[in-house]
Order: C-alpha cells, then structure tokens, then sequence
C-alpha cells in the first residue's frame, strides 16, 4: 500500500509542477499562439495526473470511477476547444505574425557583422 | 494543517473575486465583462462547497456560470459588445457607495463569528428540520426534503416565478425564425467531439435530477442540464437543427405542463382531505407517499426549468437584428 | 486575530456587494448595470452561505457517524434565489434587446437624449 | 504532498487570472479563462479529496461540462459578431 501512496504523492507533485509550468508560460510567452500551445499542451498531462494521483487515493469506488470520466471528457475537450480557440484567431484576423520574425531574424543579420 | 488549507483556500478564492469584479468595471468590452462574470460564478460555487452548501454550489455551477453567460452573450450578439469609452464622473456614486458600505461594515461587529454554533440562526428550525427529515421523510438529503416537502408551497411559487419569466421573454421577444443560411460554419473536429459529448450530459441530467434524494441535484438543476446539452448541440450544429429536434411550439406547453405535474400532485391531497401538498395522503404509509410526493414534484419542477430555459435561449437567438 | 478572521467573510462580501452597486451607479450601458446586479446579488448569497456554516459541521446529508450538520435552511433560501435570480435576469435582458431595437444603443444617456429630442420635436410640430 | 498541490493550483490559478486581465487581445482572455475553468476543475477534485468535501466529484463533472459549453458559446457569439464590432 505504500508504494501505492508514494505513487499518488508522486502523481500528484508531477501535476503540480507541470500546472504551474504551464501557468507560467501562459504569463511570459510573447504572443498568443506560443501561450495557447504552453496552456495547452501542459494542460493535457497535468489534468490526468493530478486527477489519477486523487484516484490512487481513494482506491475503487464510485468515485473513481466519476473521476475516470472526468479525465476521458477533459482529455477529448481541452484540445478541442483549443484548436476552436486557434482556428477562430486564424480566421478572425489574428494570424502569427511570421513576417515579422522574418524581418526580425534579418535585422539580427544585418547587425551582427558590424 | 486542514484548517490552515480550508483559510487559505478561503483567502485566496475571496481575493479571486474581489479581482475578477475589479476588472470586469475597468474593462470597456462587454464580451470580457460577461466572460469575467462567469468564471465569477464559477468562483463562487467553489466557495459555497468549501461552505458545505453542496446544492447551492451545484445550483450556481449550472445556472449562474453556465446559463447567465450564454444568455448575456446571446444578447450581447444583438446589442453589441463596446461600452462608450467615456466614464461618467461619478463622485457623489463613489461617496454614496462607500458610505453605504462604511455604515454596513459598522453593522458586521453585532455578526455572530463565523462558523459560531451558538449564533441565533443555528438554535431555532434548523435542528429541527434535520431531525424531522430522519423521522418523517427519510431520504438523507436534508436541502430536498425541506425543498419539496416542508416548503413546497414556496417552491411551488418560485416554480411558477420561472415560468412567468419564460411568458414574459416570450412576449418582449416572441419565438422568431431563424434562417438556414446563417448556420456556422463547419468544423468537423468540434461536430465530432460534441456528439458523445451531448449523450453524456442528458444521461448526466438524468443522474442528476434522480439522484437528489441521495446527494446534490434535483430538479432545477437537472433542467438546467438538459437544456444545456440541446444550447450545446445548437452552437454546433446550427439552430435550425436544434428546432427540428424541439420544435419551438411544444416548449410553452412542456413549461405549462411542469408546472401542472406540481400543481396536480398538491391537488391530490387535497382529494383525501389533507393540506395542500402534504405527501402523506399519496400513499398508505407516510413515507412512501413523501418519496413519490418528492419525485413527482421533482420532475415537475425539472420539466418547467427545462422548458423555460430552452424557451428563452430560443428566443434570444430568434431575434434577427439587422432587419 | 481570531476576531479578524471571525469577521474577515462579511467584510470581504459587503466589499463586493459595494463594488456591484458601484457599477449599477457609475456604468452608463444597462448590460454593465445588469452584471453588477449580478455581482450584488451574488454577494448577498455568500453573505447567506457564510451565516450557515457551522465549524467543523458537515454539509446537511444525513450520514452515519456525523454529529454537526450545517444549518440548511440558507441552502435552500439561496438556491431558490438563484434560478429566480436568472429568471429576472433574462427579462432584463429581453428588455434590454427591445430597448436596442427601440432606440438603436443600449447606453443610458444616449437613450435620456434621444428621448429629449423626440420631446421636443413633438412640441415643435 | 496534496496541500502542496493544492498550493500549486492556487498559484496557477493566480496567474491565469493574471492573463486574463491583461489580455492583450480577445483570443488570450478566451483562453485564459478557459484554463481558468480547467484548474478550478482540477483544484475541485484534489481539495475536494484533501478536506473532504461532499459530493466533489459530480460537481467537478458539472464545472467540466459548463467549462466547455461556455468557452464554445463565447467563441460561436465572438465570431457572430465580428463584423459590427472594431478590435
């Protein structure tokens, strides 16, 4: 049983490092679709491992069994909902901007000899 | 430890809020307003279950986070979403508000501490309430039985209150049509997805509006939820869709109808020379007449929700704004 | 401290509940004003909750081996209020899309002007 | 090793708000709500375990369902609208 208890505890640390990880980025990333993938992709393994770290916990009931449900609709409407989110941005006139990292990168280039 | 956490979970969701209404009055779009008015509900309902009230959680989880924003954001489609950007001096608002809450704050020293067992509200009814559910009702969820049984007159009212709140939507807006072409576009990912999706929250409602004797749920709620699962299949699928499932026509008479269920099952004991809506007469032993008493009226109560919910989400999004 | 923290909900809820009326007040568009109804009438709620709770109660589903149930009479008050509270909502809101529809903003002072001007049109001819 | 999870969600949950304020456009406040939404579901289940509440988990199901409806309607009425409102 306790290696069942370390594993919770394990679980539940995991998750609680990637939630914050992926808070973060949501802060820090520059523009909208770096933030949306750190959102995102975090999301999706730290949801399932925070969830089944409570699981481990509360051993076979009902309970679980709800919280097993949970992770299934998470897992399929979390990035649902973000490539929604994405499509919406591309099509509403809020397209990445790689024409400007072109030109940066350029920039950097044309800098760097002097 | 476990006090500790219940204070700073206590903490932090309050200062949550306190944030979330600081910029939802500095924002000058009404889209992030109403956005911000819903993880502002969600807020909530996390402090009420860290207040034990697990049904007014679920309540404010449904109803207050789920359908208020759908229903702003459909009248928002129709009104606009900028608000002028021009503020209007409002000194003498500042100073009545702060008096107000100056006067009020004074008022909170006679409160009883929080938590206090001792505080007047705990000493009269309540206790009573819980041991006449044990005794005369015997289902284990105190907030129905008391719901159902001991108020069901009120309940009754406030049933008819929702109801007469689906009139009134109706007549302001009327049930409108709503052209195929304005369908949104095609996204096969979210059509996909929303499928099983949709299975699952009316097999959800179901669970909820029977299990409400047992635990949380009951009949507003589980209204709210089926209702959802059809606003869900219409922002997918397109509204025209969604009205050949439900045609717009039945939903007044499904409304009426709830309302009925409850009203009929208050006239039946009348029949048998009891008080109105006293569930004892229902059935020869007591007990079983309040579990039938407490189903029926449940239903009532969910199909009248049900319907005036789906009714006015109807409506807002019937109205064509550019004619 | 413990009389802080005793009192710490009500002062934190009466913030909020001034908040919301501050938007009533200082907000010219009738959608803001409608969302800081909500935002009060949401305070009111807490306030409510917050007086149910007894310490280390339980909430009020009977269970075995529990002593202290919470009070359940606020829970039900409050959820009543809720699906009423949307129900009064959403006729605000219908008002609301009529008085679009009528005056062509949803801004108060815009619509006290047009008013005005319909007045004086009227008195003219 | 849950209080501490409960802390970390509490923090992210803090920061996510922190975006939703600060925007810059629409499309980060969607998102940041949503994930909004999507923590408070997690720091239901694992407080709700940690202090015991009552029935947690049909409400984390409630929130996770309400979470996806409500981003979907925000997103389909946004997308109505876009031609009368200026950005």
């Amino acid at each position: 049983m306790i290696i069942i208890s370390l594993l919770s505890d394990f679980c539940l640390l995991i998750g609680g490092i990637f939630t914050l990880t992926g808070a973060v980025g949501l802060l820090r990333l520059p523009n909208f679709y770096t933030r949306l993938h750190a959102a995102s992709v975090t999301e999706s393994l730290a949801a399932p491992l925070l969830i089944i770290g409570i699981i481990l916990d509360t051993g076979f009931t009902l309970d679980s069994a709800k919280l097993i449900i949970i992770i299934i609709i998470m897992v399929v409407s979390s990035p649902t909902i973000t490539h929604a989110l994405c499509r919406a941005a591309a099509h509403g006139g809020y397209a990445p901007d790689m024409q400007k990292k072109k030109q940066r990168q350029a920039d950097n280039r044309a800098k760097e000899p002097k | 430890m476990i006090e500790n956490l219940h204070l700073l979970i206590n903490v932090f969701l309050l200062a949550f809020l306190v944030l979330i209404v600081f910029a939802a009055i500095n924002t000058n779009n009404l889209f992030v307003a109403t956005m911000l008015f819903g993880i502002f509900s969600f807020v909530t309902a996390l402090l009420f279950l860290d207040l034990d009230a697990v049904d007014v959680a679920f309540t404010e989880a449904a109803v207050g986070a789920g359908f208020t924003t759908v229903l702003m954001l459909s009248a928002l489609r129709l009104t606009g979403a900028f608000e002028n950007v021009k503020h209007r001096q409002s000194v003498l608002g500042l100073f009545i508000v702060v008096l107000t809450g100056a006067a009020l704050i004074y008022g909170t020293a006679d409160f009883p501490r929080m938590g206090d067992p001792n505080s007047a509200v705990h000493l009269n009814l309540a206790p009573e309430f819980i041991q006449l559910t044990q005794e005369k009702i015997d289902i284990p969820n105190v907030v129905t039985a008391v719901l159902a049984s001991f108020r069901g007159y009120d309940t009754f009212g406030e049933t008819v209150v929702v109801f007469s709140a689906g009139v009134a939507v109706l007549l302001l807006l009327g049930m409108g049509q709503v052209e195929p072409k304005k369908e949104p576009e095609q996204n096969v990912v979210l059509r996909i997805v929303v499928k099983p999706i949709i299975a699952l929250i009316l097999i959800f409602g179901l669970y909820v509006q029977f299990h409400g004797d047992f635990g949380a749920g009951g009949g507003f709620q589980a209204g709210v939820i089926f209702a959802s699962a059809f606003i869900l299949y219409s922002l997918v699928f397109g509204e025209s869709y969604t009205r050949k499932v439900i045609p717009a026509a039945i939903l007044p008479r499904l409304a009426a109808l709830g309302v009925l269920i409850y009203g009929v099952t208050g006239l039946a004991s009348l029949l048998f020379d009891k008080p109105f809506l006293d569930y004892n007469a229902l059935s020869s032993n007591p007990v079983s007449g309040q579990h039938t008493g407490i189903l029926l009226v449940e239903a009532g109560v969910g199909l009248a929700v049900f319907a005036t919910v789906l009714l006015i989400f109807y409506s807002f999004s019937g109205v064509n704004h550019n004619e | 401290m413990n009389e802080l923290l005793g009192h710490f909900n009500y002062w934190i809820v009466i913030f909020l509940m001034m908040m919301g009326l501050y938007m009533v007040i200082a907000s010219s568009n009738l959608i803001k004003k409608l969302i800081g109804l909500g935002v009060f009438q949401s305070s009111v709620f807490i306030l409510y909750i917050t007086f149910g709770k007894i310490k280390d109660g339980s909430p009020p589903i009977i269970t075995q081996n529990v002593e202290i149930y919470s009070n359940p009479l606020p829970h039900v008050l409050i959820l009543t209020a809720i699906v009423v509270g949307v129900a009064t909502t959403s006729v605000g809101l219908a008002l609301i899309v009529r008085i679009q529809e009528a005056y062509g903003s949803t801004d108060e002072d815009d619509i006290y002007d047009k008013d005005d001007f319909d007045i004086k049109s009227r008195s003219i001819t | 090793m849950i209080a501490a999870a409960i802390v970390a969600l509490l923090i992210t949950l803090a920061l996510t708000l922190t975006r939703a304020f600060l925007g810059p456009s629409i499309y980060d406040q969607i998102l940041a709500v949503n994930s909004f939404g999507t923590k408070t579901v997690l720091l239901i289940v694992v407080a709700g375990h940690a202090l015991g509440w009552f029935g947690y988990v049909d409400i984390a199901l409630m929130y996770t369902l309400v979470n996806f409806i409500g981003t979907l309607a925000v997103m389909r009425f946004f997308e109505q609208h876009k031609p009368q409102g200026e950005q």
